[in-house]
């Protein structure tokens, strides 16, 4: 099973080009999230370059400081390393979670259809609806000393109902295909046409609504953090674009402190909206060489 | 390593780098330029209402200060106690009674007498009226009556002695505790209802207009100011207006001379001198309140409660470095609770600040952690079996100066074995954690005090709460010490100034320096920028004639010395 | 008595808002049986929306009709204990309609081969498995290296069809349900697939269920025909006797609309357009909007 | 007037895939007469849709013409090579001269259209000098294929098969085109609308003196309809003949085949 | 047509030939009328659903939220005094928050619903929260509702074209630069505007709504001003906001490209401006119209800080504000008002939406 999705997903990724280079820049991005505590290291020479006033505060670029440093005196070219990490983090683990629980409620509404589907859909359409940033706040307020997983957790709570909407709509239009008959006079059980014949079928939704989240979670963490409520001790790319903001650090000609995090993040969308468009047209026959620009 | 920083060179190639002249911009506002002055504020979401006796009755920091008046004025920066509504306040010997004079002279800005039988309105209806803010509290505490024998004179009756009673009116740095009000206005008014739309005030200025969109309140100089022989403002206008919230937008409006007071940040600031900006004019301002770590004493909250712990953090803080690298402009290290003014000197006492030195020793500090919170096999500190992690928080944005601070504090902990977490939290998020006990550290300020015991009495053990109840503004540190409690007694009894007192503060100083209920940090900075285009005559660092010195109650006696440079306002 | 197949009057009706009563019947009171010894071949033709599909479905099982009941050896395939639940899977098994959707486009064709061995413990160990599959598509002439491990677009809709028969004669269940089967393929493979059927009939022993539009398939294949139109069966009779003696008109009418392949043949007399013309039925109306991205 | 509307020569198009080029059109010789119906029959796959969308100038990409030229006759123009002309001149052309009938029945129409505006845009585009004249054009149209006017009212989602497939037939020879190619007319219909269909297409011609060109895999449809038959097999034209002949004396042996194989009533399995 | 069988009764009843009810029949006489009711109910369900689950995420709030804020607006003023009994149990009264918790819901629910009274403000008691409300929402309706469906019909129709002219360059790069940006807060934006055209430029303003020169009335004056001091903020908000319709619609766009009646309009020798609008554009607006309903809602949410950036007095300031303050009923109440004209717009979309595109159905 999985050697064949192994497969499966290598033959999409061939089929489609930007796709691939979606995928690269992903990668690329995670390599460097995963080697931030090295490079950290590397840049500190022994001590931590994002401890506040590490060194002098609003040094200019140079090869001490490949991007300079802060308001604080941190070394900006670390704390951009360490925060496409914890930025990384935070769209991963509030990526998966929407999107699993989406994906159980699309699936347990879809394919059970009647009342329960009319329950469930009424509640995620309620829940679409409710305005999320005031219910944020409210909800961290709850927690005593949220760390990166709760805020994670907290966002997913008002992004899985985008997930299960759309996979729900693809869930009652796949569940009346053919080959779900074919499993059916085969003997298979309900879990195993859900888990063998339509979740494979459903990769790109799930790969939208994981994106999508993932891309949720990570501006809805600068939000949380402009009122107050974001995890303490951790840095992220949306903090460092806000302090370069509220410092007016563009002004003192500090520009590394917005571009670059605003670049890494304008990637890492990019590079999102790139496996996704390209998953699209993979397993879209209609959009297969069609949308190829 | 590096070329320096940013603000050492012109950072904006297309600006030349030395500008004699200024681009004067055309100010947000419907008064004249050059017969105005434009003070540059924070958010206001009070626009129709004047009444300060319920929640978000009345606008702060938006000029209100401009059209108020206290009884008294103290000015921290020279000392000097001024009567202003009031002309003298006399207690008899046992402080149980005390006597204001008011100004003959005085009349509210509709032209109504001012005097003692507003005085006497205003108190009586705070002190019966519970539901009211600033009602119920002190007063219900101390007044027992109100004589009033002629218009300028009000006898307060106490219940017990008060010998700082005239605290209430006298404005310090922000206005007094309690204000008057006009009992013409009021009497036939529900206080929890009337709007007191525009103010009936006294003062020098008179509401003109307030702008909900713009977010601005323009006053007018009152031309029938009762006063005006002691004080004769200058500028026809004073309009205080919201700034943009990116730093970079609001100081470029103070480089276009579109504000005078404020609107700029010190690295801004920082590149307009080095960019040769003519017009800019800095004046250092200690703010009344030290930065200070509230640490919790309750015993359940774990390590924190014992004195030791609470000298091992102590013995963490860099004061140094936060000083002179963490803080926005450099400022001297804090040990005492309150601000190093000329005017507190008299309560130091240099032979115990030198037997409890603060110093930077984190050698010192592990020696005290090991004795009461040693390592476990696990190499993790504990106490009472155990492992001990320290809860900071903070209200102060994570880009703040208390934050940072707390972060600094955390980094040097972490290296003597002490986890801790810290997280900046909203104004109410935050305070309602900070009331209830349920923190290890806070990072903020200390309160404002006129003598030592103003601070302490609120630390007593009849003011405790357990951890989880709300201490409503008291002892949110949760210090209990029954000698501490008794010497505080005493004080509260005793005029501060009084030779009796003495040795008293000196003795709850020492405590206080034992147990470091409160540790203090560093003295608060912060600069003042003033814009010399169209006004000249501000405060400055050598002749600092008025503190505080920008947009507080005080701001009128500025207003009274500075004068028009005579540049005209764009067209 | 376990060997037969029993429809007693079926119906079938599906909500659908817009008409008068609220709902289409698609299929109306129909009866009748399939027996699974002698084999049979048993064609159901009508035209599209006529409820061939609806009847197939229900007698797999995978529709519970709304009145009436298939009854499997004697009993309501809704109401049968697991022995004989199983039994009735292994005994009937469908060949789709659409040769495209029937293969999941994320596996291999084999998968579907290889799900039936698992399922109805076709084989014991995997060696023994890949025989039986290989037997079963060389029975339906398939070359087996030409099909095995290969994903559904790569084959031919005539190959997935013939893979779908190789399944059925793996299974060689007693009763085969033909929905359509050979609508998409063209003329020469059809043949062929036809004659696999009738193989099936003669070496293996099954009973099919054959349903088609296509009346020259029917005739080619002989036995029983039944003619449905809007859900109810309007004629029954051996092959012969419909095609020749046809008596119902709606059957005169399909009998004459076939366009015979001769030149000599041709229509003379017209047929009358407007009834045929039905504002609302067949042609199921598109449906498929796409869903609205959310921004 | 030419006698030929149409001469194919030498007609080639290639698909280019990633497993290689597919010849799809392997050199066609092909003349159409004026006032013909001509069949094109030939098993599934084998070049026929390709041949209609060459001769359309439909042909999308990874589909190319590699060679051969069409030499059109439209009566009352000047011939054109149809692989040649571009642009404006195409769409010119295009409808007045040479019409598509296409396999209709489920998709060609807009959706969102009311017929009677699909019937417009043309005569609009072509015949602006006719707009004016649409009101009664419509009807008149639609009941020459056997259709009420209030079907010019309404959407393509409310009308069977049958009607739509109708409806295209009508719109296809609105401004009396010079040719008509009709791909697979039938297919989706069920046999009965079929026969309305064939006989239509056959008034067609009798009405309106159009040719037509019916490309279908059914050899039934052609022995009804056509006049003669070109038979397609991998992209080639293997035979070319009267009705008559192709049918009682294939000369190709693949045609042959294909007559054989034909299920017919009256001629059981063995 | 729904995929399940009706329920047996069902059947049965309409067997037995039994005089169906006068209302029922008459419903399905009138599919329209049956469905616009139901739709209703649907949406009748989901505002009290919506507004109930909001209203306990905010009462459920740890502590005690009127002590928290009499403290800490008494130390704004500096009143030492602790917080009396009587000011907390006056203040939990006024702000509907004595009683429990089903108590506390009936009354807000009854006032909500009877008076459309959202309860004191707290950023400016004693102003009801719905005056504060309605006070910013013109602004916000101004500027991101115009601003919005700018964005929304630049980026469909541009969408559109990308679509269709696709494998051209501009039309790359259209993708190409939606790819990257659509996703891209709409405050980042803003401050690259204000850095160009009001700082580096001095162009224009970059803070507040109109000139406070000019009295608020409807002049041209003013009006001119205000577009003025909108443009700025709107901007930002068309601009990103456009990129990410381009996506949508190029994405709803190419799928049509493929379908035949495209083909059916190319061979009928049409301009091809005229099949994209009449053909392309029209088949692929008609979602993007329900897509459109459905962000009106994120109006709210995301470009919040849009506001805040340029100190516009709309609602989005307005919410920081309160959020800052803990004004639980303005929150609430923006909240609120940001689920009905959400689901407002929806249900209205789904009403029209039948008689605009005709292949909708509404039973769907
Ligand atoms: N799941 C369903 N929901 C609602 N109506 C249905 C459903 N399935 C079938 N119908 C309707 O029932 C009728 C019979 O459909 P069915 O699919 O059985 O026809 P058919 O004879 O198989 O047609 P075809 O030859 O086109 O396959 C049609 O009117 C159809 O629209
Ligand atoms: N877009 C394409 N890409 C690659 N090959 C194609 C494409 N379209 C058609 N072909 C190939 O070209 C050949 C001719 O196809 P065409 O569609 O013309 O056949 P046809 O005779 O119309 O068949 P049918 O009766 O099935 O419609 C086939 O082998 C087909 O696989
Ligand atoms: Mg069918
Ligand atoms: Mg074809």
């Amino acid at each position: 099973m999985t050697m064949r999705i192994l497969t499966a997903v290598l033959r999409t990724i061939r089929n489609s080009r930007r796709l691939a280079t979606g995928l690269v820049i992903l990668g690329v991005l995670v390599l460097l999230a995963l080697f931030s505590p090295l490079i950290a290291k590397a840049i500190g020479g022994g001590q931590d370059p994002i401890e506040l006033a590490a060194y002098d505060k609003w040094l200019v670029p140079g090869p001490g400081h490949l991007l300079g440093t802060d308001q604080f005196g941190r070394d900006v070219f670390a704390m951009v390393v360490k925060a496409l990490a914890v930025s990384l983090q935070i769209g991963a683990i509030a990526g998966v979670i929407s999107t699993v629980v989406g994906v159980i409620v699309a699936f347990v509404a879809g394919y059970k259809g009647g009342w329960i589907d009319g329950i469930l859909s009424t509640f995620t359409g309620i829940l679409l609806v409710i305005p999320t940033f005031p219910l944020l706040i409210a909800l961290s307020a709850y927690a005593k000393n949220v760390s990166l997983f709760q805020v994670g957790v907290m966002i997913s709570i008002f992004a899985w109902p985008f997930a299960a909407k759309t996979i729900r709509s693809q869930v009652l239009s796949l569940r009346t295909r053919p080959y779900v008959d074919l499993a059916r006079v085969s003997k298979a059980r309900d879990l195993e046409i859900i888990t063998t014949e339509l979740l494979p079928n459903l990769l790109p939704f799930i790969g939208v609504g994981f994106a999508s989240s993932a891309l949720g979670a990570i501006f809805g963490l600068v939000g949380l953090e402009i009122i107050g409520l974001g995890p303490g001790g951790v840095i992220d790319l949306g903090q460092i674009i806000y302090s370069a903001i509220s410092t007016g650090a563009l002004t003192l000609g500090a520009w590394p402190m917005f571009v670059v995090p605003v670049g890494l993040l304008t990637l890492l969308f990019a590079a999102l909206n790139m496996v996704n468009i390209g998953l699209e047209e993979v397993y879209n026959p209609r959009l297969r060489g069609v949308a190829g620009e | 390593s590096g070329g320096g920083s940013y603000s050492d060179k012109p950072a904006n190639n297309n600006k030349p780098v030395a500008t004699k002249s200024i681009q004067i911009g055309k100010a947000n506002i419907p008064v004249p330029r050059d017969q105005s002055v434009i003070v540059g504020q924070v958010e206001y979401t009070v626009f129709d209402s004047f009444n300060g006796m319920i929640p978000n009755g009345s606008p702060s920091g938006a000029g209100v200060e401009l059209s108020t008046e206290p009884l008294f004025y103290l000015s921290f920066a020279t000392g000097e106690m001024r009567p202003w509504l009031a002309t003298e306040y006399k207690y008899n010997d046992d402080h149980t009674e005390v006597t204001f004079k008011f100004d003959p002279k005085a009349h509210w800005n509709d032209g109504q007498p001012l005097g003692a039988a507003d005085f006497k309105f205003t108190m009586l209806l705070l002190r019966d009226r519970p539901d009211l803010f600033g009602g119920g509290g002190e007063l219900k505490e101390f007044v027992k009556d109100i004589e009033v024998p002629d218009a300028q004179t009000a006898v307060v009756k106490m219940l017990k002695p008060g010998p700082r009673f005239h605290y209430n009116f006298i404005s310090a740095i922000a206005g007094p505790p309690l204000g008057i009000m006009p009992e013409h206005i009021w009497k036939s008014q529900d206080p929890t209802k009337f709007k007191d739309n525009p103010p009936v005030h006294s003062g020098p200025y008179k509401l003109k207009q307030a702008i909900r969109n713009q977010k601005m309140f323009i006053w007018e100089k009152d031309p029938n100011y009762w006063n005006k022989d002691k004080l004769d403002v200058k500028p026809q206008y004073v309009v205080y207006q919201s700034t943009s919230k990116q730093l970079d937008q609001a100081s470029l409006a103070f480089e276009r001379a579109e504000f005078d007071v404020g609107s700029v940040d010190e690295q801004h600031a920082k590149q307009l001198r080095n960019t040769g900006y003519p017009a800019l004019q800095t004046t250092q301002f200690h703010d009344p309140n030290p930065r200070v770590l509230w640490l919790n004493c309750d015993p359940s909250r774990g390590v924190i409660s014992e004195p030791k712990m609470r000298w091992a953090i102590n013995y963490c803080l860099d004061r140094e470095k936060i000083g002179k690298s963490i803080w926005p402009v450099p400022v001297p290290p804090a040990q005492y609770p309150w601000a190093d003014y000329p005017t507190n000197d008299k309560w130091k006492n240099d032979e115990l600040a030198n037997k409890y030195k603060f110093e930077f020793n984190p050698d010192k500090a592990t020696q005290l952690l090991d004795e009461i919170a040693p390592k476990n096999a696990a190499g993790k500190r504990t106490y009472k079996g155990k492992e001990i992690n320290l809860e900071i928080i903070t209200p102060s944005p994570v880009d703040g100066g208390e934050y940072a601070i707390a972060n600094v504090l955390k980094t040097e902990l972490a290296k003597v074995g002490v986890p801790a977490t810290l997280r900046s939290l909203a104004g109410n998020v935050h305070d309602e954690k900070f009331q209830r006990g349920q923190y290890d550290i806070d990072s903020s300020w200390a309160g404002i005090a006129i003598d030592p015991e103003q601070l302490y009495s609120d630390w007593t053990s009849d003011k405790y709460q357990p951890v989880g109840k709300n201490a409503a503004g008291k002892n949110k540190l949760r210090y209990r010490n029954p000698k501490f409690d008794a010497i505080s007694e005493k004080l509260a009894q005793l005029d501060p100034n009084s030779e009796e007192a003495k040795p008293l503060l000196n003795q709850a100083l020492e405590i206080y320096f034992q147990d470091l209920p409160m540790l203090s940090v560093i003295q608060t900075g912060y600069p003042s920028y003033f814009n010399t285009t169209f006004w000249k005559g501000w405060p400055t660092d050598d002749d600092l004639y008025e503190v505080p010195l920008n947009w507080w109650q005080h701001f009128i006696f500025v207003l009274g010395k500075i004068e028009p440079t005579g540049q005209k306002g764009p067209a | 008595m376990k060997s037969e197949l029993e429809l007693r009057g079926v119906q079938q009706r599906f909500h659908a808002r817009g008409v008068a009563d609220g709902y289409v019947t698609a299929v109306d009171d129909v009866s009748f049986s399939l027996l699974a010894s002698p084999p049979q071949i048993v064609s159901l033709v009508g035209q599209s929306g006529s409820g061939k599909s609806t009847i197939a479905r229900n007698v797999l099982g995978l529709q519970k009709p709304t009145a009436g009941s298939v009854l499997y050896g004697g009993k309501d395939i809704f109401k049968l204990s697991r022995a004989e639940y199983d039994a009735y899977r292994r005994d009937v098994q469908p060949v789709f309609q659409d040769p495209y959707a029937i293969f999941n486009p994320f596996y291999r064709v084999d998968r579907a081969l290889w799900k039936a061995v698992k399922k109805f413990k076709l084989a014991d160990t995997r060696a023994a498995g890949l025989e039986l599959i290989e037997e079963s598509l060389q029975a339906v002439r398939l070359e087996p290296e030409n099909v095995l491990g290969r994903y559904p677009h790569q084959l031919s809709g005539g190959q997935r069809q013939r893979i779908m028969l190789a399944r059925v004669h793996m299974l060689r269940p007693s009763f085969i349900i033909a929905d359509e089967p050979v609508s998409m393929l063209d003329a020469q493979v059809r043949k062929h697939f036809l004659d696999i059927l009738l193989d099936f009939q003669r070496e293996h022993g099954m009973t099919t269920l054959f349903i088609t539009h296509d009346l020259s398939t029917v005739y080619y294949l002989g036995g029983e025909v039944m003619v449905i139109t809007k859900g109810q069966i309007v004629e029954r009779g051996s092959v012969a006797t419909v095609m020749h003696e046809p008596s119902h008109p709606y059957t005169k009418l399909l009998l004459d609309s076939i366009p015979q392949p001769d030149p000599d043949q041709r229509w003379t007399s017209r047929i009358q357009v407007d009834e045929l013309d039905h504002l609302d039925d067949n042609t199921p109306a598109d449906t498929t909007q796409p869903e609205a991205p959310i921004i | 007037m030419p006698a030929n509307v149409l001469e194919v020569k030498g007609l080639e198009v290639v698909y280019s895939t990633n497993r290689g080029d597919v010849q799809a059109v392997r050199a066609i010789d092909l003349d159409v007469r004026r006032g013909e119906i001509l069949g094109i029959a030939g098993e599934s796959g084998s070049g026929k849709s390709t041949l209609a969308v060459a001769l359309l100038r439909l042909l999308k990409a990874p589909g190319k013409v590699t060679g051969g030229s069409v030499m059109f006759h439209p009566a009352g123009r000047s011939p054109v090579d149809l692989l040649k002309v571009q642009g404006e001149e195409l769409r010119v052309l295009r409808w007045s001269a040479l019409s598509y009938l296409p396999q209709g029945s489920m998709s060609s129409l807009n959706p969102v259209m009311r017929v009677h505006d699909q019937f417009k845009d043309v005569i609009v585009e072509h015949a602006p000098n006719r707009k004016e004249a649409v009101g009664d054009m419509i009807p008149r149209l639609l009941a020459q294929v056997g259709l009420e006017p209030r079907v010019a009212r309404m959407y393509p989602h409310e009308l069977s098969g049958g009607m739509k497939q109708r409806v295209l037939m009508a719109i296809a020879v609105a401004l009396e085109p010079d040719l008509v190619i009709a791909d697979e007319p039938t297919t989706a219909l069920d046999v009965t609308i079929q026969r309305v269909i064939l006989q239509s297409l056959a008034d067609l011609r009798t009405d309106f003196g159009v040719t037509l060109m019916v490309i279908s895999h059914d050899m039934g449809v052609h022995a009804q309809l056509a006049d003669r038959v070109a038979v397609m097999y991998e992209g080639r034209l293997v035979e070319v003949g009267g009705v008559r002949q192709v049918f009682k004396d294939p000369q190709d042996p693949y045609t042959r085949q294909l007559i054989e194989s034909i299920p017919r009533l009256g001629r059981k399995a063995s | 047509m729904t995929a399940e069988a009706p329920p047996a009764v069902a059947v049965d009843k309409s067997q037995d030939s039994a005089p169906v009810s006068g209302v029922r029949a008459w419903l399905s006489r009138h599919p329209l009328a049956a469905y616009a009711l139901r739709r209703f109910g649907l949406y009748l369900i989901e505002l009290w659903g919506a507004l109930t689950i909001a209203f306990f995420f905010f009462r459920l709030m740890p502590g005690d939220p009127i002590q928290t804020l009499i403290q800490t607006l008494q130390q704004n003023y500096i009143y030492n005094a602790q917080a009396s009994a009587e000011i907390i149990a006056r203040y939990k009264h006024e702000f509907g928050l004595d009683g429990n918790l089903l108590t506390q819901y009936v009354v807000y629910m009854e006032k909500l619903v009877l008076h459309g009274d959202l309860g004191p403000s707290l950023i400016n008691y004693p102003t009801p929260a719905q005056t504060v409300i309605l006070r910013a929402l013109p602004w916000t309706i101004g500027l991101l509702g115009i601003s919005s469906v700018l964005a929304w019909i630049l980026g469909v129709l541009i969408g559109a074209i990308a679509g269709w002219r696709r494998g051209k360059l501009g039309s790359a790069i259209a993708t190409n630069l939606s790819i990257a940006l659509s996703h891209v807060p709409y405050f980042f934006v803003a401050l690259i505007l204000v850095y160009i055209f009001s700082y580096s430029m001095g162009l224009l303003p970059a803070r507040s709504a109109y000139d406070s020169n000019i009295e608020p009335a409807i002049s041209l004056e003013f009006i001119g001003s205000v577009l003025k001091y909108g443009l700025l903020p709107g901007l930002s908000i068309v601009v990103i906001g456009t990129f990410s319709w381009i996506l949508s619609t190029r994405m709803l766009m190419v799928p049509i490209l493929g379908e035949d009646y495209l083909v059916y309009a190319e061979a009928k020798g049409l301009k091809s401006w005229r099949i994209l609008t009449r053909y392309a554009l029209r088949n692929c607006y008609l979602p993007q119209i329900t897509a459109f309903g459905i962000s009106l809602g994120f109006i709210f949410n995301g470009n919040v800080l849009v506001e805040q950036l340029f100190n516009y007095p709309g609602l989005g300031t307005t919410l920081v504000t309160a959020i800052q303050q803990l004004d639980f009923n303005t929150i609430l109440g923006v909240t609120d008002m940001a689920i009905f004209s959400v689901l407002t717009a929806v249900l209205l979309l789904d009403l029209l939406l039948p008689l605009l595109d005709p292949r909708v159905k509404y039973w769907k």
